[in-house]
């Protein structure tokens, strides 16, 4: 997903900012839009969304943020 | 079983594009009728092979679009139908929407609301996030008045909630939303077989598919954030 | 002319029961969608005969019905139709509205709204009458995206407001109404002949019958107070 | 109309309260409701209204309230 969507996402616990940490991004990828080159338009493939009141982590896989609250998250067991 | 593990077993088998194919009779004319502005933000929850978030950007140039699902396969397929930057899927529950007050102009919903685990807290994230005049559009097919539904929650593990009309419209302004429409769809694209090859398949009779399909149709809910 | 003197005419040579007949092939849909609890208040703006009002007391039971018509001839006609004690009807002009504020629960206006000497202000009106989360389903067959009606004008000496579907949606929103819907409610019901016997009375071809009618047909705009 | 109907009306001019004044009720008009023969099922027949605030006067004609701002009031030519 492009970066600048991450904006309005917040902690589904708290509802507090999140922060992308150990992002990878596909430069590859211009989408379709004129200015793909500019910032807001990277294009984040993995990383980490950190809460920045609580702390808890959310991955993001293959450019999709999981926001499922922790409890809910593990792993699917089949 | 969860509704991860539930719809990730849709989601692999290919579902989620029989469903979109279904729903899109009835749920094409709910989203004519959305107050969509060019450059406003959708949320469409539950969104499946995310159908409905990308017809809001063809039809009304909606700025961004937030598909939110809770199986992690869904939100990954529906992202493999689109390479609109503006689109995004993101996994999540109906619990605990990961969005700010008041940053979505317009929810979208179809056939899913019926699965949260507690249909009011879902309806107050859903006043949180929308600003001020922004429209919660709910549809559904499993409702109480559709008796020809009532059979469903027998086929999957996930506690549905069957509401008739009168309480979806309670529940609504229990949460804070106006409620504007309420409103039965027909469905007039399914085929329904002429009257001598009843039973078909799931269907008894033929009146009883025509009164499922063509009468009860779709039973949408129209909320506004005050 | 004034709007009494051309109505009144109207009402007395019969034409407001001919309009109840035709209007409401897509008035029915529109009122079934209205969200009037039992015992609530409504307030019908240009009531011609009435019929919307008396439809809303018998399918949901709504408390009072108030028909407020320019045309005195129109608003006797409609009190003769019904002993209902829960409706009445008023002569009143869209422009000043004889209601208190916040004293309305929903607003219906079928084909009646364009004739408002000043829509911003008849807006304005109804916005100050409706109590928070009120809505005003506004449903009108003149207007722009709809070529057929441009040539109304013509037949009527009063000046009529030919708005396209976002002129709508814009204005309510500058008289402080949240947007909830828009639709066009297709006429299925009107028979359109055969293509073999066009030309008929006010149409060259069978297409633009069908365009008009089964595409286009009334445009309903709902606001809500906020 | 039933009396009890006026009680949301008001001067159109100023929005103030309207008096119910010179009224003539049709006593024999008892419609559906089941208690018609009380205060509040009273059917008027004709009367004046008058605004509290302005004094504007307002005719019921019929059973039916004439709230036309008075320049719109006057009687039709034909
Ligand atoms: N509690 C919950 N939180 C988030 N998504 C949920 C959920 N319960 C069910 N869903 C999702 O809701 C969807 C219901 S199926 C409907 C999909 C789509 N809206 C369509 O019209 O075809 C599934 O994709 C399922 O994963
Ligand atoms: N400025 C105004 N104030 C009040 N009523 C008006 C008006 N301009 C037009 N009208 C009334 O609006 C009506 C339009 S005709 C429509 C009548 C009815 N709603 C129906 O659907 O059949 C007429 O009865 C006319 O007298």
């Amino acid at each position: 997903m492009k970066e600048s969507l991450l904006d309005i996402l917040r902690c589904p616990l708290d509802k507090h900012e999140l922060e992308l940490e150990d992002a990878t991004y596909d430069e590859s990828a211009d989408g379709d839009s004129d200015d793909s080159n500019g910032e807001d338009a990277a294009e984040v493939v993995d990383g980490t969304l950190v809460c920045a009141e609580c702390g808890e982590r959310y991955p993001v896989e293959d450019g999709i943020p999981n926001l499922l609250p922790p409890d809910m998250r593990e792993e699917s067991p089949a | 079983m969860s509704v991860r593990e539930e719809f990730d077993d849709w989601a692999t088998s290919g579902r989620d594009r029989g469903m979109e194919e279904r729903h899109w009779h009835t749920a094409k004319h709910a989203l004519a009728r959305m107050p969509v502005e060019a450059g406003d933000t959708v949320l469409d929850l539950g969104c499946g092979s995310g159908y409905a978030g990308r017809a809001l950007r063809d039809t009304k140039d909606a700025g961004r679009i937030y598909g939110l699902d809770g199986s992690p396969e869904m939100a990954h397929n529906a992202a493999g139908y689109t390479q609109d930057p503006q689109v995004s899927y993101v996994v999540g529950d109906f619990g605990s929407l990961p969005f700010g007050d008041d940053t979505i102009d317009h929810v979208w919903s179809m056939e899913a609301f019926y699965y949260a685990a507690d249909p009011h807290e879902t309806l107050a994230e859903i006043a949180r996030v929308l600003r001020p005049g922004g429209t919660f559009y709910c549809a559904v097919n499993y409702y109480e008045e559709n008796v020809h539904s009532h059979e469903w929650q027998e086929k999957i593990s996930i506690e549905m909630t069957r509401w008739d009309r009168d309480q979806y419209r309670e529940a609504f302004r229990d949460a804070g939303l106006y409620v504007a429409e309420q409103d039965n769809i027909p469905d007039r694209e399914i085929t329904i077989p002429a009257e001598a090859e009843f039973p078909v398949d799931d269907w008894d009779t033929r009146a009883e598919m025509v009164e499922r399909y063509r009468e009860f149709g779709t039973l949408l809910t129209v909320g506004v954030a005050p």
